[in-house]
């Protein structure tokens, strides 16, 4: 594999671009912010405290008005509450630190945005490359199913199938727990199996309508005929020529992908369609009522999403410039 | 009249400033191309030959700039209309194209000079027709004549302007100015031998032929009577006999209007066919030129010798071909030494040709003359270089 | 895995088939029989759904020559006449639509199994752009390995040194090996090219346009190496080209191709010296020499445009542009002025003629409604304007009478009229029978072979 | 010619697709756990009940025979009734569609007003502030999430600054007009736009954001094409080479992307009514699924599935308009 100049162009781009380094800072940090949340984490994401029940974050204060029983008597007083480090950026109202939730929910979008993405990638690219090397009828039934596919805006297919199934998840301990790290804190992390599944199932189309295209101008290529002149099998040219020459788009597009599946996924999470509460979208949808009140219930996850997809996008225009494929969908292509 | 020089190009550097470092395209270019002649200038790619076509119209981009050099050009009213304003680019009746500014020089392309490219197929804008796209460059010679020629009026009149085509630039199929000036697009079409004009003029690049196309070029680029035609590989693109086609209407169209071409081409056969005098560039250089007849029939240079010696004979039986050996060499600067660019292919290389390329003689346009030692004194075999001299430095 | 292995292929089978025919030979490694390649347009799902009709595409349509043992065979033609096509779908790169190529005597394209890898093993091909045709994901010396390891070939080590040995006999060095393809000019990729090919010692190697790629100077060093490598491995090419001077250079006997179809197959001296094919003769006068005389060489060249593959005209495919077309027995008319009858009737027949502008141009009311409504003065008129728009030459009083009065039917835009009054004057029996490529010197013109009525 | 033939081949193509969707959401009932009957029913309902119930509905049949009526009823646009409303499907969809579609066109119209400009000043000011600002506003709005950003503008221009209201449609855009034309008050329009103008702006910043993008590079794109070149040496100013010839070019990458696109136009349109409680597909899609109204989900579906189809014939007669070279196939 020519890897070293894939290698070499992508350093070179990354010198020359501040905003690829700061992508990949972002991108860095999330990461690390979702792997190690147990240590980063200050109080169980989980843990309620409604006597600590809306603080602003620190440095706010927060004036409300209460009416409480004062000396048996009735009165509206108002009540001033200070942020405090114990929670930086506040608490929700069933006293829940925000700043933990927030790491936590980090590792739920990664999670369901790199697997989601994976499982997309796995499935179009394997369609798309079969369809797009042997052409013809395999290839015209394949178009013909994604334009059905497409014809569902994914959020709205993704919205019938999981409340028709109904959302579940599934429970992956937390390694550092089990190992007794740390200790109070979650002993699973929540993995929405369904979210999951189903947000593959309604992007795999565009990875198999890339990898098609690709796999089309691949095919043509003189150094594939000359495989097959030489007598390479079908399996041989489309592994060893087809897919490899076709991936550089691909991988553009899964960067580009993982930041669509987690706001996707914010978003599912957001109308209550998840399986998990740990999540930057559920808990926006929390902030919502309250946000005459406490602002920051909703704003604060919602900063982490545009940080991370910011993050995302900036390493999916450093790949993209560095590489300099030429994606369906930003020249080309169309529904025909 | 021949014996005016209507362009005259003296020290032209182009440079393109590459993240893998400077590559020097075109490298102290000096020659001069009179008036009503053809001027070939011959070279294999990476010769730095389009270079210098696109430098002559200053159509250099970013990587890319003109380091230095001037580029004369001969004509009494540009002189008398810039010399106030530029008087340092103005010299007797000729201009330095280099040294006005671009909005002047803009008023000169299609008009003063103008272009024919390679590639006919992508040299055309694939939404708009061909005929509009011709009407415009008629256009533009049709404001620029219909005031006197001065630099203020030129360029002020360059009123083709965005205004008058708010419209066009969103609704194909309307976009003539006049309909003379679509008129005279199917005159052209006519001139170049395209069959029903009046219909073709209304279809789309996609729905002409490659030679089509590359006549429709042609008709373009005649659009505003030009005194100099450019013609960058006109015919390369082209099959052999739509290539004779196109090679005939050149040949027509420049003794019915006398206008100067210089042609630029790999192909030996079209500069021979259609040159007065030729050019032969190698690494950024013109290494030999001359006449016709003095480049072909007795070269000195041993370039081009050996690319004479390469080209398999169409009209006798063939015997083995005496091929140049080695590779067209990397334009990076810091593979360039102060040396004859050519010495670690020439099979005639001396002691000298690594320590200082050979100058041409003094300057003189009937000359032929040729940037190599070997020009003023006979070849001695006991001066060349071992063979396996330059064994060690093989590329890449 | 030596020179001897080449050298054991069964010689001196026999040639089968259509063997007799013109363009047999009697030691014929390869036999081409009537091979078409269709190309189909409107083919989807969708098409079949809506009923559109297939539009063929007839890249190569039925052509047949014969490549003998050890010999070159040129395949020269202009771009889009069908020659890296037919070289492509005789190896069997593309599936044929019809026809058969015998390789050594067998089938190629009813072959399976081992004796289809046993073809891929002996012919192989070298393609035109040194871009292209590595992988530039690949090492140059994994390239060319490609081959030893698809058909299994000695072990690890022993493929290894075999490439390192083939970049050396094709002018590269064996530390090559290691690098990828975007560290090589042009001319050392097309080696690299010829290196895997030369792999599995193959009998047979198409060329398909090997140098067009290339300057002049790498295009010559490429064509030696071609040479020594056939002289020395004993090898059979097959050399697609448009260029004729690398064709004469190299070739022994040469096939132009004209639209999907052959025209002419002769020795490389004959067709060089003595061409008989209208087609071939304005090919090789189209050619510019690199020479000084070449200034004042007097060329005619071809008028026209090569018409589309996918509707390709009857009888001769040439005649839409043969200065030689032949006009009918009865017909006393001068070559030139017949050319320029038969241009006019072609754009009548496709309707290629702006009536209107016309008509404005000899100053005549424009169409009120749908229709002319000329009066009898005003349609000379038209036709006149007509007559100097569309004809270049003056026709002798006869035919300017009969030309005129199919000029009038257009004035009434009756289009089917005027070229069937045109037809039934002029008609060619070049567009009513297609001419047979046959006798010693092949060539399907009706001006060698005149046909029997 | 050239448009009626595509318009009918695509319009052909479309039914097919269609018929694709309605077979899905067919299906989609089947493979969706517990039977159909349970959420019928009420929950004591003895087995009789259940019985008859689902002979009503013709749930007994064979799948194949359900699959025909169902085609059959919606040629007549039965969609069913509402399980939940009690009326007819098509009747509760259709008197929600023109929320949503006045949403969808008003995000569209601010997204392109604003996009395109922004694209071509960025691209032609190339390294200047005025295309820093515009590549990072389009690169956050292309990372934020639209409810969350209609959230925001809530929180800020609703309840902190009290500019706007923050939720429902009071007027939909036909009476408002009505009211203009036949009574010529101006406060029914006023209103609508006031309703309007958050959602609508919380919808169109991504897209904004997106052809933003597009355009700029697609222009630099391109600028680099050997036409322009040649567009160049014929003399013509620099302004034409730009706007008459590059920008016609560029579109035609963007279109594509549209068309693409439409999908998420959509789907942030049902999120977006979410968020501001705008009565339309969208939130009656949801309500839907939530309580299992089979009639309503599978009507929503085939309704967003044939706008959707619409919407993409459209971009692609657009698209044909701009680039001549295009045969479709």
């Amino acid at each position: 594999m020519n890897w070293q100049r894939v290698w070499r162009s992508l350093r070179a781009e990354f010198g020359r671009s501040p905003m690829a380094k700061l992508g990949v800072v972002l991108i860095l940090a999330v990461f690390l912010m979702a792997i190690f949340a147990p240590f980063l984490a200050t109080t169980n994401p989980k843990a309620q405290d409604l006597s600590r029940a809306n603080e602003p974050p620190v440095g706010f204060t927060d004036t409300t008005e209460d009416t409480r029983l004062v000396d048996g008597e009735r009165q509206t007083v108002t009540v001033t509450t200070r942020g405090t480090l114990e929670y930086p950026l506040g608490t929700n109202q069933l006293g829940q630190d925000m700043y933990s939730r927030l790491l936590y929910g980090a590792r739920t979008s990664l999670l369901v945005g790199l697997l989601g993405t994976a499982i997309a990638a796995l499935a179009g690219v394997s369609v798309g490359i079969v369809a797009g090397y042997y052409g013809g009828r395999v290839d015209d039934g394949l178009m013909r199913f994604a334009d059905v596919m497409l014809a569902f805006p994914a959020l709205v297919l993704a919205i019938a199938l999981i409340g028709l199934l109904g959302p579940r998840a599934v429970d992956i301990p937390d390694p550092f727990v089990a190992a007794g790290l740390v200790s109070d804190m979650p002993e699973t992390t929540v993995l929405p199996l369904t979210v999951t599944l189903v947000v593959a199932l309604v992007n795999w189309v565009w990875f198999a309508r890339v990898a098609r295209g690709e796999a089309l101008s691949v095919r043509e290529k003189n150094y594939v005929k000359a495989s097959r002149s030489l007598g390479a099998s079908d399996r041989r040219l489309m592994l060893k020529h087809v897919l490899p020459n076709s991936l550089t788009p691909i991988l553009v597009l899964a960067t580009v992908q993982v930041a669509v599946i987690i706001l996707l996924e914010s978003a599912l999470s957001f109308l209550g369609f998840s399986g998990t509460t740990l999540s930057w979208g559920f808990d926006i949808s929390q902030g919502r009522d309250l946000l005459a009140t406490s602002w920051w219930i909703s704003t604060m996850p919602g900063l982490a999403i545009v940080v991370t997809v910011i993050g995302i996008n900036l390493v999916g225009d450093w790949l993209r410039d560095a590489l300099d494929p030429d994606i369906e969908g930003e020249s080309g292509g169309g529904m025909g | 009249m021949s014996d005016d020089v209507i362009l005259r190009v003296s020290d032209l550097s182009t440079r393109f400033f590459t993240t893998d470092g400077q590559i020097n395209a075109v490298e102290s270019l000096s020659l001069e191309i009179e008036e009503g002649e053809v001027f070939g200038i011959v070279g294999e790619s990476g010769s730095g030959k389009s270079v210098t076509a696109r430098s002559l119209i200053r159509l250099i981009e970013s990587p890319g700039r003109i380091t230095s050099g001037t580029i004369d050009y001969r004509d009494e009213e540009l002189a008398e209309a810039v010399r106030e304003d530029y008087p340092e680019a103005v010299d007797g009746a000729f201009v330095d194209l280099l040294a006005i500014p671009e909005d002047v020089h803009r008023s000169l392309r299609g008009t003063a000079f103008s272009m024919i490219f390679q590639d006919p197929e992508s040299s055309f804008n694939p939404s708009l027709t061909v005929g509009e796209q011709i009407a415009e460059a008629v256009e533009v010679q049709r404001r620029a004549s219909s005031n006197p020629r001065s630099t203020r009026a030129r360029t002020r009149s360059s009123a083709y302007s965005l205004r008058s085509y708010a419209a066009a630039a969103v609704l194909p199929g309307r976009g003539y100015v006049s309909s003379d000036s679509k008129d005279r697009a199917i005159e052209l079409l006519q001139q170049v031998g395209i069959p029903d004009p009046e219909q073709r003029v209304d279809e789309y690049p996609h729905e002409y032929s490659g030679g089509m196309l590359q006549r429709a070029m042609v008709a373009q680029a005649l659009a505003g009577e030009p005194d100099v035609l450019v013609a960058d590989e006109p015919t390369t693109a082209l099959d052999v006999t739509i290539q004779a086609q196109v090679l005939d209407i050149l040949r027509d169209l420049q003794e019915e209007t006398g206008m100067t071409i210089l042609l630029i081409t790999h192909n030996l056969g079209v500069i021979a066919r259609m040159c007065d005098r030729v050019g032969v560039m190698y690494a950024g250089e013109i290494v030999e030129r001359g006449s016709l007849g003095d480049v072909f029939d007795r070269p000195t240079h041993p370039y081009t010798q050996g690319l004479l010696g390469s080209i398999p004979d169409l009209d006798a039986a063939g015997g083995r071909l005496q091929p140049i050996g080695g590779n067209v060499p990397s334009l990076l600067d810091a593979e360039m030494g102060d040396r004859c660019y050519f010495a670690d292919r020439c099979p005639k290389a001396m002691e000298e040709c690594l320590e200082k390329p050979a100058e041409y003689p003094a300057e003189g346009t009937d000359d032929h003359a040729a940037r190599c030692y070997l020009a003023d004194h006979p070849y001695e075999a006991s001066q060349a270089l071992p063979e396996d001299y330059f064994e060690e430095s093989e590329p890449p | 895995m030596s020179i001897d292995d080449l050298e054991r292929t069964d010689e001196a089978a026999p040639s089968r088939g259509t063997g007799a025919d013109a363009v047999g030979s009697d030691d014929a490694l390869v036999e081409v029989r009537d091979l078409t390649k269709h190309y189909f347009e409107q083919d989807s799902l969708w098409d079949r759904l809506l009923g559109n009709e297939l539009v063929a595409v007839r890249a190569v349509d039925g052509i047949s020559f014969d490549v003998a043992r050890g010999e070159t065979l040129g395949l020269v033609g202009e771009s889009g006449c069908g020659k890296s096509t037919a070289g492509e779908t005789l190896l069997r790169l593309e599936e044929p639509t019809a026809g058969t190529v015998r390789f050594g005597g067998d089938p190629v394209f009813d072959l399976d199994g081992p004796a289809l890898r046993e073809f891929r093993r002996n012919a192989q091909i070298v393609f035109q752009d040194p871009f292209t045709s590595l992988d530039p994901r690949v090492t140059i010396g994994e390239t060319i390995r490609e081959a030893l390891d698809i058909h299994g070939i000695g072990t690890r080590e022993e493929r290894n040194e075999r490439v390192r040995d083939l970049l050396e006999r094709v002018g590269l060095a064996a530390e090559h090996f290691e690098r990828y393809p975007s560290e090589f000019s042009g001319g050392q990729r097309q080696r690299v090219g010829i290196a895997r090919a030369l792999a599995v010692e193959p009998d047979f190697l198409v060329l398909d346009e090997p140098t067009s790629a290339l300057d002049v100077s790498v295009q010559a060093q490429i064509l030696n190496l071609l040479a020594d490598l056939q002289d020395d491995f004993g090898l059979t090419y097959l050399l697609i080209s448009h260029d004729l001077s690398v064709i004469r250079h190299i070739c022994d006997r040469v096939a132009v191709m004209y639209l999907g179809e052959l025209v002419e197959v002769a020795d490389v001296e004959t067709l060089f010296e003595a061409p008989e094919h209208p087609y071939t003769e304005a090919l090789l006068e189209s050619v510019p020499r690199a020479e000084t005389a070449e200034r004042e060489r007097d060329v005619d060249p071809l008028a026209g445009d090569v018409p589309s593959p996918r509707d390709p005209p009857s009888g001769c495919r040439f005649r839409t542009r043969c200065p030689k077309v032949i006009p009918p027995d009865d017909l006393e008319i001068d070559q030139t002025d017949y050319r320029e009858i038969m241009f006019l009737r072609d754009r009548v027949e496709e309707r290629e003629i702006s009536l209107d502008v016309i008509a404005e141009e000899a100053g005549l009311p424009a169409r009120d409604g749908g229709e002319f409504a000329f009066d009898e003065r005003q349609r000379d008129r038209f036709v006149e304007q007509l007559r100097a728009q569309l004809l270049d030459v003056d026709l002798p009083g006869r035919h300017e009478r009969t030309v005129d009065e199919a000029l009038g039917l257009l004035a009434d835009e009756e289009w089917a009229e005027a070229a069937d009054a045109l037809r039934a004057e002029y008609e060619s029996v070049c567009e009513r029978r297609v001419p047979e490529l046959a006798g010693d010197h092949p060539v399907a013109c009706h001006l060698k072979n005149p046909p029997e009525e | 010619m050239r448009l009626t033939r595509f318009l009918l081949r695509r319009t052909a193509q479309g039914i097919l697709v269609v018929w694709g969707v309605i077979t899905l959401v067919f299906l989609l009932r089947f493979i969706t756990p517990g039977s159909t009957i349970d959420f019928v029913a009420p929950l004591d309902a003895s087995p009789e009940l259940r019985q008859r119930l689902a002979e009503d509905l013709g749930l007994n049949k064979p799948i194949y025979v359900q699959y025909a009526d169902y085609i059959v009823n919606l040629l007549q646009l039965d969609m069913g009734n509402s399980l939940l409303k009690g009326r007819p499907a098509s009747d509760v969809i259709f008197a929600r569609l023109p929320a949503t579609l006045e949403l969808a066109i008003a995000a569209t119209i601010v997204a392109i007003l604003f996009s395109i400009p922004l694209g071509v000043i960025s691209a032609t000011r190339r390294h200047q502030p005025v295309d820093y600002g515009a590549t990072g506003f389009s690169l956050i709005g292309i990372s934020t999430p639209n409810f969350w950003l209609g959230i925001m503008l809530i929180l800020i221009v609703g309840v902190n600054l009290g500019w706007l209201p923050t939720s429902r449609r009071i007027i939909g855009f036909g009476p408002a007009l009505e009211l203009l034309i036949f009574e010529g008050r101006t406060i029914g329009i006023q209103v609508w736009f006031e309703h309007i103008l958050l959602p609508s702006i919380t919808l169109g910043t991504y897209f904004t954001a997106l052809i933003t993008r597009l355009t700029r590079n697609g222009m630099l794109e391109e600028l680099g094409q050997s036409y322009v070149e040649v567009t160049r040496a014929k003399g013509l100013p620099e302004t034409l080479v730009k706007y008459k010839h590059v920008l016609r070019n560029t579109m035609i990458p963007i279109i594509t992307v549209l068309g693409l696109q439409m999908g998420t136009l959509i789907g942030g349109a049902v999120i977006t009514e979410s968020v501001f409680n705008w009565p339309g597909l969208g939130t009656l899609i949801i309500d839907a699924i939530n309580s299992r109204d089979w009639p309503l989900i599978q009507g929503s579906l085939i309704v967003i599935g044939v706008g959707f189809v619409v919407i993409n014939i459209v971009v692609d007669a657009l698209y044909m308009y701009f680039n001549p070279q295009v045969t479709f196939e």
